[in-house]
This record gives C-alpha cells, sequence and structure tokens, in this order.
C-alpha cells in the first residue's frame, strides 16, 4: 500500500516522522517528529494508518514550511547574491570549488558536485 | 541565511569586529579609504563608502552597497590568482 | 577488599555502593522522605573517623598479604601455619582417589557436536556457532521428541557419502579420475556442508531456524543433499575402472 | 595456566586476589570449574591444571568446598556483571565423568574452517523470512511430550512438587496472556510450574485478600532476572481463578509508555489521554478469561453512543443503554468487545462496577518496571514535550488502585517486576530496599511516584535452593528434554549439584542450561 503526500509515495509499513524526513529536502527527523506531535500521531504509528484528513494536515503542515522547491530557491537566492556583491564566497561558487577554505588540491569532490551558482542540492 | 550560522560565529558581547576607519571624512570628501583592516565587519554606516583594500599585493576598490553589511572587508579582495598558462614565444 | 568490607561492617552497612544505607535511615520509607542529617551526625563522624582510618592504613604501610589477605574476623593470616597438612584423608575417600584414577578425563565436548560447531563457525566465533548448533538441535528435538544429537548423528550417517572422487596424476598422458574410500570425518563433513549448502537456501531470518529445517528435512529424507551424494556415489562408480586394488 | 589463577591460599582458605569488578574474573576458575563431577575431580583437576606442586593430596581435598564458597560469595551482585559472569566460559554444559569414557589423548586441533559460510548473513526477503527462534519454537505445532502432573489447587499445595495449571484456570490464563515465548513452555505438554515456598506465601496472601478490601493486599513482586516472578504471578491467577475470583491482568506495561500504540484526548475530567487500541485489547481479554464470574448487577447506568461507520453499516448502531440491576456487567462487556467506538468509558465503568462488588478482584501488572524505568513514555503532546504516564488512562488507573483511592472490596492488586528493564532506584526506594538520596536525578529516581509505591509490600521470589533444583531436574529427566547427559547413568545428586552452582538456582538458566546446550 502505497500513500501519496505532497506527490511523494511511501510505503505503507514506514513510520511516519521516519518516512517524512528521508523524503522531503528540508525536513529533517526532529521537525517530521515535531509535525507528528503536532498532529497528534503515536510514536510508532505506520504511514497506512493514516486516513484521508490525517493526510490533508500533514500536507497543511508542510505546505506551510519551507522545503523542497521553496527552500532551493531561497538556497539560490542567497548564492547569487553573493555573487552580485562580489564576495569572496560568491566567487568560490561560481567556480565550482569549495566555500570554506577547504583544501583543492586534492578530493574536494562534493563542491565540484554541487558548488554552482544554480545549487539544486 | 540562517540567523544561527551568524549568531554562531561570534559571542554577541563582543559586538562585531570593529577597526577605527575615518568613515565620516571619507563620506564628505568621497576619497577611497585605504587599508590593511581585512578582517573588520563592514557596519550599515559604511554603505557608500569607497575602501581599498589590500590582497597582499594591491589595493583592491570597491564601493561599500546594501548587501555587503555583516561581512568582512575582506571578502571583497581575493588574494588569490588562478593560475593560466601563456606559451612564451621568445624561447 | 577485605578492609572496606570491614569498614562496612562497622558501620553495619550492606554494601558500599552509590546508596550509602545506614541503620539509621533505614526506617520507614515515610521518614526517609523527612530526613534530617543532624540526627545523623554521630554516623557521619564514625564515617569520616574510618575513611581516615583506612586512608592512613592504606598509605602509612606497604602491602603485607598476611594483614591483607586475613580471613573475616582475623587480624593476620599466618602463612607459615602448617597444621592443616597433618589431616589425612579416610579410607573411603583413598579408594575413591585411587578408582577415579583409573578412569580417564572424559572429553569436554562431543567430537561430533565440535566438528559441525566448527563448520558452522566463521571468524573464530566458537560460542555464537555453538548457540546457533545448540538452538538448532533444540528445535529438531521439538518436532521430533528424540535426542537430537542421535538424530543429527543419523542425518550425517544417511547423508554423508560412501566414496568421493580424486584426480590424481599418470605420469604420462592424461590424469585419472580415481575413486577413493571417505574417513568418517569426511563423510561427516561433506554431509554437514550439504546441510549447510541446504539451509542457505531457506528463507529465515535466523539461522539456526534454518538449520533446523534443514536437519529436520534430512530426517524426512527430502534434503537436496541426498541427490547430492549418490551424483558423488555414480560418479565414482563411474571411474571404478581406475580403482587401485594393491 | 598456574600463573593465570589469582588464586591465593592461606589458611586452608582460598582467596581471589580481587579485581576491579569485585569478582573473580571467570577465567580463573574455568580449569577448574569446567569438570567437576565430583569433589574428587575437582581435586585431581585442581592438581592436574593448578600444578601447584606444595599442595598434599590432603590440601586438594579440601579444596573444592572453599572454591564454592569463595565462588558464591564473589558471585557479582550487580545484575548486568552476574549476568556476563554467568554467561561466560564457566558458565557452559558440563559432561559428568561418568558419561563418556574417552582416551586421555591430546585434543586435536581441527583445522576446517568454513570460510564460505553464509551462515551469518543477514537476511533481508523472501517467505518465511519473519521466523525467528523465539517465534518458532513458541508458535509453531510441535510434537508435545505427554505427562501426568497433579494439578496446582490452592487447597494442597505441597512444596517441590511439579504441577499443571489446572484445566479451568489454564485457558484463562491463556486468555490473560501469562505465558509467555521464551519461557520454555513448549518443551512441555503444557504449562507447568513448580510449587516453591513463594507459592506458598502467595497462597496465604491469596486466602487472606478473598475477605478483606484491596488496600490489605497491594504486593510488588520482585527478584533477579529469570527467577520466576511472572511464573509466580501466573500460579497466583491460577488459584485467585479456582477461588472464583476475578482477575484483571495487564500482561506487559510496556505497552503502555513505549508509544507502540495510538493515543488521543481522554473524554474524562480526571486523566488528559485515553488509549483506544490497548484499551480495547484489555476488555477482550479480561472478559474472555472471566466470563464465569461477571454476573454481577449492575449499580449504574451505562450507555453506547451510535457510532457513525463507514459504507453501508452506515447508522446501524443504535443508542444501546443498559440499566442498573436490570442488566449484568457480563452484558456490558459482552456488548463493548464488539463495540466499535470508544471504550475508556466502558473500562472505568467495569472498574468502578467490580469496586462496588463483593466478587474479589484481582488486578495485577506485569512488567510493571516499565514504569518506574521511564515514567516519561515516549508519547509526545501537541507542543513536542513528552508526556508523564500517569496522565494516561490505564496506568492513572492502576496507580489509584496502589495508592488506595480506589479499593476493591474484596482482592488486590499485584505488580511484578521485570528483569529486562533497567533498574532504578524508584521502585527499591519505596520497598526500603535503599536509602533515600536526595541528589538522585530525576532518570535514576522519581520521587513522586516512590512516594505512590511506598503503599507496596514487598514480595520476594528468591532463587530456588538445591531441593527445588532437583525435582525440577527430575521431571526434566522424565520428560527427556536432558540430552547433554545420559540420564541412565547419571549420579543425580552430583549432577544436581552441578546444574545448581551453575545456574546459581535462577529457574530461566537451569532450563537454558538444559535445553539450549549442546556441546
Amino acid at each position: 500500500m502505497v500513500v501519496h503526500i505532497l506527490g511523494k509515495g511511501f510505503k505503507g509499513k514506514t513510520l511516519i516522522d521516519i518516512g517524512l524526513s528521508s523524503k522531503f529536502y528540508g525536513v529533517g527527523l526532529q521537525t517530521a517528529q515535531r509535525l507528528c506531535s503536532k498532529l497528534g500521531f503515536y510514536p510508532s504509528m505506520r504511514m497506512h494508518q493514516l486516513n484521508e484528513q490525517q493526510v490533508m494536515a500533514i500536507t497543511k503542515e508542510l505546505s506551510d514550511l519551507t522545503i523542497e522547491g521553496k527552500l532551493r530557491s531561497v538556497v539560490r537566492e542567497n548564492i547569487q547574491l553573493k555573487r552580485t556583491i562580489g564576495s569572496y564566497a560568491g566567487l568560490r561558487h561560481a567556480m565550482g570549488l569549495p566555500v570554506r577554505g577547504q583544501r583543492t588540491k586534492t578530493n574536494a569532490k562534493t563542491a565540484k558536485k554541487l558548488n554552482k551558482l544554480n545549487r539544486w542540492g | 541565511m540562517k540567523a544561527a550560522t551568524v549568531l554562531l560565529r561570534r559571542s554577541a558581547w563582543k559586538g562585531p569586529h570593529i577597526v577605527p576607519l575615518p568613515i565620516a571624512e571619507s563620506l564628505k570628501s568621497g576619497s577611497a579609504i585605504r587599508t590593511n583592516a581585512r578582517s573588520c565587519t563592514i557596519l550599515p554606516q559604511f554603505v557608500g563608502v569607497k575602501f581599498q583594500i589590500h590582497n597582499g599585493k594591491d589595493y583592491v576598490q570597491f564601493q561599500v552597497t546594501d548587501d555587503m553589511v555583516g561581512s568582512k572587508l575582506g571578502e571583497f579582495a581575493p588574494t588569490r590568482k588562478s593560475f593560466k598558462y601563456t606559451q612564451t614565444k621568445n624561447k | 577488599m577485605l578492609r572496606v568490607s570491614n569498614l562496612s561492617r562497622r558501620l553495619g552497612v550492606g554494601s558500599l555502593g552509590r546508596f550509602v544505607t545506614s541503620p539509621l535511615l533505614q526506617k520507614t520509607p515515610v521518614q526517609i522522605f523527612r530526613f534530617n542529617s543532624s540526627q545523623n551526625k554521630d554516623v557521619y563522624d564514625l564515617w569520616i573517623q574510618s575513611i581516615q582510618e583506612l586512608r592512613k592504613e592504606l598509605n602509612d604501610k606497604p602491602w603485607i598479604p598476611e594483614v591483607s589477605l586475613a580471613p573475616p574476623g582475623q587480624a593476620r593470616a599466618d602463612m607459615r601455619d602448617t597444621s592443616h597438612l597433618q589431616w589425612q584423608p579416610t579410607q573411603e575417600q583413598l579408594e575413591q582417589i585411587a578408582e577415579l584414577k583409573s578412569k580417564p578425563i572424559p572429553l569436554k565436548n562431543d567430537p561430533l557436536i565440535e566438528h559441525c560447531t566448527n563448520l558452522i563457525m566463521k571468524d573464530g566465533l566458537k560460542y555464537k556457532a555453538n548457540q546457533y548448533l545448540s538452538k538448532a538441535l533444540y528445535l529438531v528435538f521439538l518436532q521430533k521428541r528424540k535426542d537430537p544429537v542421535e538424530l543429527l548423528r543419523g542425518c550425517l550417517d544417511s547423508l554423508g557419502p560412501l566414496c568421493s572422487t580424486k584426480t590424481m596424476k599418470t605420469g604420462f598422458a592424461k590424469n585419472v579420475t580415481v575413486p577413493v574410500p571417505l574417513s568418517t570425518r569426511q563423510r561427516n563433513r561433506l554431509a554437514f556442508k550439504w546441510i549447510l549448502e541446504g539451509s542457505d537456501k531457506r528463507a529465515s531470518k535466523d539461522f539456526s531456524v534454518r538449520l533446523a529445517e534443514e536437519i529436520i528435512s534430512v530426517i524426512d529424507g527430502k534434503s537436496s543433499g541426498f541427490e547430492k551424494r549418490s551424483l558423488m556415489h555414480k560418479q565414482a562408480a563411474l571411474h571404478r575402472a581406475y580403482l587401485k586394488l594393491k | 595456566m598456574s600463573t593465570e589463577l589469582s588464586l591465593v591460599i592461606v589458611n586452608r582458605c582460598i582467596y581471589f586476589k580481587p579485581s576491579p569488578l569485585g569478582h573473580p574474573p571467570a577465567t580463573c576458575l574455568y580449569p577448574i570449574l569446567r569438570h567437576p563431577p565430583s569433589i574428587f575431580a575437582y581435586n585431581y583437576y585442581v592438581c592436574h591444571y593448578l600444578s601447584l606442586p606444595s599442595f598434599t593430596t590432603s590440601d586438594q581435598i579440601l579444596l573444592f568446598p572453599y572454591i564454592i564458597s569463595c565462588t558464591t560469595q564473589y558471585l557479582p551482585t550487580n545484575r548486568s556483571y552476574r549476568k556476563v559472569f554467568l554467561h561466560s566460559t564457566m558458565f557452559r554444559g558440563i559432561r559428568a565423568l561418568h558419561t563418556s569414557a574417552a582416551s586421555l589423548a591430546e585434543k586435536k586441533v581441527s583445522l576446517s574452517f568454513r570460510k564460505e559460510a553464509k551462515g551469518f548473513v543477514k537476511r533481508s526477503k523472501g517467505p518465511g523470512n519473519h521466523k525467528n527462534f523465539i517465534n518458532v519454537s513458541s508458535t509453531t505445532l510441535l510434537k508435545k511430550s505427554e505427562s501426568h502432573l497433579p494439578d496446582l489447587k490452592p487447597q494442597n499445595l505441597t512444596k517441590n512438587v511439579v504441577t499443571n495449571f489446572p484445566n479451568d484456570s489454564v485457558k484463562a490464563l491463556h486468555h490473560l496472556g501469562s505465558f509467555r515465548k521464551g519461557q520454555f513452555n513448549e518443551a512441555f505438554s503444557r504449562p507447568v510450574s513448580l510449587v516453591r515456598d513463594a507459592t506458598i506465601r502467595l497462597e496465604k496472601i491469596l486466602q487472606k485478600a478473598l475477605t478483606t478490601d484491596s488496600t490489605n493486599t497491594r504486593i510488588a513482586i520482585i527478584g533477579e532476572s529469570g527467577v520466576g516472578k511472572t511464573t509466580t504471578l501466573a500460579q497466583f491467577q491460577s488459584m485467585a481463578k479456582s477461588h472464583k475470583a476475578i482477575v484483571f491482568a495487564i500482561n506487559n506495561a510496556d505497552n503502555f509508555v513505549d508509544g507502540s500504540s495510538d493515543f488521543g484526548p481522554s473524554a474524562l475530567d480526571t486523566v488528559e489521554y485515553r488509549q483506544p487500541m490497548v484499551t480495547r485489547k484489555l476488555i477482550k481479554k479480561f472478559f474472555k478469561a472471566n466470563k464465569d464470574e461477571l454476573n454481577i448487577p449492575l449499580t449504574e447506568d451505562i450507555k453506547f453512543a451510535t457510532v457513525k461507520s463507514f459504507g453501508e453499516r452506515k447508522g446501524k448502531q443504535q443508542d444501546l443503554a443498559f440499566k442498573a440491576k436490570e442488566n449484568t456487567l457480563f452484558d456490558v462487556l459482552n456488548h463493548a468487545v464488539h463495540y466499535r467506538g470508544d471504550l475508556s468509558h466502558c473500562l472505568h465503568f467495569t472498574f468502578s462496577q467490580l469496586s462496588a462488588s463483593n466478587v474479589p478482584v484481582f488486578l495485577t501488572v506485569d512488567n510493571f518496571t516499565a514504569f518506574t524505568q521511564n515514567p516519561i513514555t515516549a508519547y509526545r503532546d501537541t507542543k513536542n514535550n513528552r508526556i508523564y504516564f500517569d496522565r494516561f488512562e490505564i496506568p492513572s488507573l492502576i496507580l489509584r488502585y496502589i495508592r488506595g483511592d480506589d479499593k476493591f472490596n474484596k482482592g488486590g492488586v499485584l505488580i511484578s517486576s521485570s528483569g529486562k528493564h533497567k533498574s532504578n532506584d524508584t521502585l527499591s526506594v519505596a520497598l526500603g530496599d535503599k536509602s533515600y538520596e536526595p541528589y538522585a536525578k530525576f532518570g535514576d529516581f522519581d520521587r513522586k511516584l516512590a512516594a505512590t509505591l511506598q503503599n507496596l509490600e514487598k514480595f520476594e521470589v528468591p532463587s530456588l535452593n538445591k531441593e527445588e533444583v532437583g525435582s525440577l531436574l527430575q521431571y526434566y529427566l522424565d520428560q527427556g528434554i536432558i540430552h547433554n547427559e545420559k540420564t541412565d547413568e547419571i549420579n543425580f545428586e552430583s549432577f544436581r549439584d552441578n546444574k545448581f552452582f551453575y545456574s546459581s538456582g535462577n529457574p530461566r538458566e537451569l532450563l537454558k542450561s538444559c535445553t539450549l546446550n549442546y556441546y
């Protein structure tokens, strides 16, 4: 049984807080737990136990948070701002190199993969 | 930007790191302030002032804008030059 | 250690753990909650005094076994006391000793179980391997209500191949495959390895359950190991021409 | 070998060099205790392994009792250390001297390692994947042995007799969940228990409780892990059922605090939260186990409101009222087990009716230490703060009966601690075993809870003594569950002594050493 929340599918046996924190960018375990407590879910409640109203409630709560696309655009804006004011951090983002003084002779793989002006992850 | 990262950088009781600079004079005369204090925090009062910040070799000039407030002066004067290979002709 | 227990005895204290119980405190629980320290002043004085004594004793004097190892209630232990050596065993006891001396010391473990445990064992985790085997044998017992060790022995006996084949170099032309008889240990090993292979194909998460299921299937004659056994026998029979009979 | 042993021999006494843990390292005892068929064999081994030339035969013969006394003296009192100690290499199966006459040949070193073994590989998928040892051994249809044992009857209890739970109560106990997995019940034809001193003491308590109100009988059963607290409680329940008493059993207090079932705001004024799923289960169990005794006329009315249900059954259930004097508690609960709505008012109603009636009622709570070890539950309120356990309906109900706010006219309250929970000071201070530590942290000591639990009377289940171990072993031998000994050749007394020493009188360890011990 698959439960769909905000267009994401969850296995029925998944714990709610763990499921939410694993699928949404910007929702960690703590946020997910807080959300579950707020909606009165018990700790070992699983996805398949959610009824329609509860799914709607989760959706509503999640839509109030800055997550996924919204959060990504915020991150992008911040990087863009750094670039436009000409700061060093912006420069490093543009070059695709580590921002905080890490070494670049070797490693720096993650930075080379992720650090872009149009950062996605 | 998260508030926490700003707050965690430095104890609040210390206040921002500031170096005495002739801000008022510069605003009047419009002349650039030449300084080596790269670690000085940019305050709202600095907006509009021209700075010449030492990058180890030269003095890089820029004008402070609203968005720069909160950064350090040194952030806007890169200290490293990227390596470029140029073919020498007269060998 | 003994000194500490002396101290605790002096205080009438059961243990010197984190929660020190003094006789004054050991009253009804209601009184515990209305605990008043001024009542127990003498107890604390005694406590501090004892601690000081102990510290002094430990720091001042060197480690003397006669004193430090004295039995409870004795100040010193006479290490040179040989009076107890005068003791003589009774005739009956001597007989019993003589009788026991003729008896060999028994083997620690059943050799078959030991062998199977070693076959299960991985990375030297013998205790774990034995736990798995013991649990499996218990499950076998529950299903069959017979001595599972004997059942396992029977299993290995029925599953173990009698002979195997071995490739020998002739020194010229091609190599030949020669049937060879197997020792009991070799038979047991092959049989138990087949049981393990069979158990690996089973679904349960718990190895002991898988092993038990496989052993039971061998007892019932359903295991795939029997095919392997007959294959091996067939192979040997095929090459019986090369059998060397001295 | 002699260097490894930190034994000091003074005045015919053996002292173990004290180690930081306060007990001798198990390896010290290992060579001596590995084969303890009799005193003389011990001495033989001592001679063999210690290779201390200064000993004469007479000394060696004297050694054994001292080893035993020293070992028991130094057996660590701390439970976890004790467990380590018992499970260490020393605590292994023993093969008596008589059983195998193998030669004294040197032990061969085995070179066959199964390197490609997949035995320890974690399996993830496939049918039957869920089966683990404890479930398979306790739930599959196994061949049962046959035995004819006397029944556990409160009228004629004889010490050291292995008994069946009688037919009239065993079904109820199964409903109540008094028999657990991991108790090795599957090894026997049906659950059995030994009549011990504790059983007889409990029977006296039961006799008293049948006539007095529940504030006179508030018992806390305590004891070390595996000592038989749950079994003793089951014996009590069985005897109570034989007296036609009503038993309300909560067989695992963990269910209320570990966050495994749902919760919601309670409709009652006195408590904040209800737990519908566990309430329903409890009522079902209670009803099934006590059907015969529930013909109690009601003193109040109770109404079950219409429940809106999904689909076709829409609105089918009407308001249903049970009236005082006309209906009985049986009618109410018979309706309640099929009722789809909230049952917490029914639970409270049941308890108020039980309190009002003159039938003896016993409330038993097993694994009660779930509350003391973790008074703050895994549940969280809407502000994400964890909830204290007495804010839930059923735990608060239990506490009310322990405190004496509510009481049964006849009967009692029994709680039992659990060996699996981390021990803290709350229960031991409340029962007077430990003194009150004013600076203890909340995690170690819950003052408020301890004040409530002061009302409980301590009932300690001790370890088995030698005679009890003997009668249990005799039963196991009769049932043929012991295979690591050749039973026909056993010198029973030495066998019993060995098992007694190794299990240190702990029934669970004893059973383990008999059933899961193939060496």
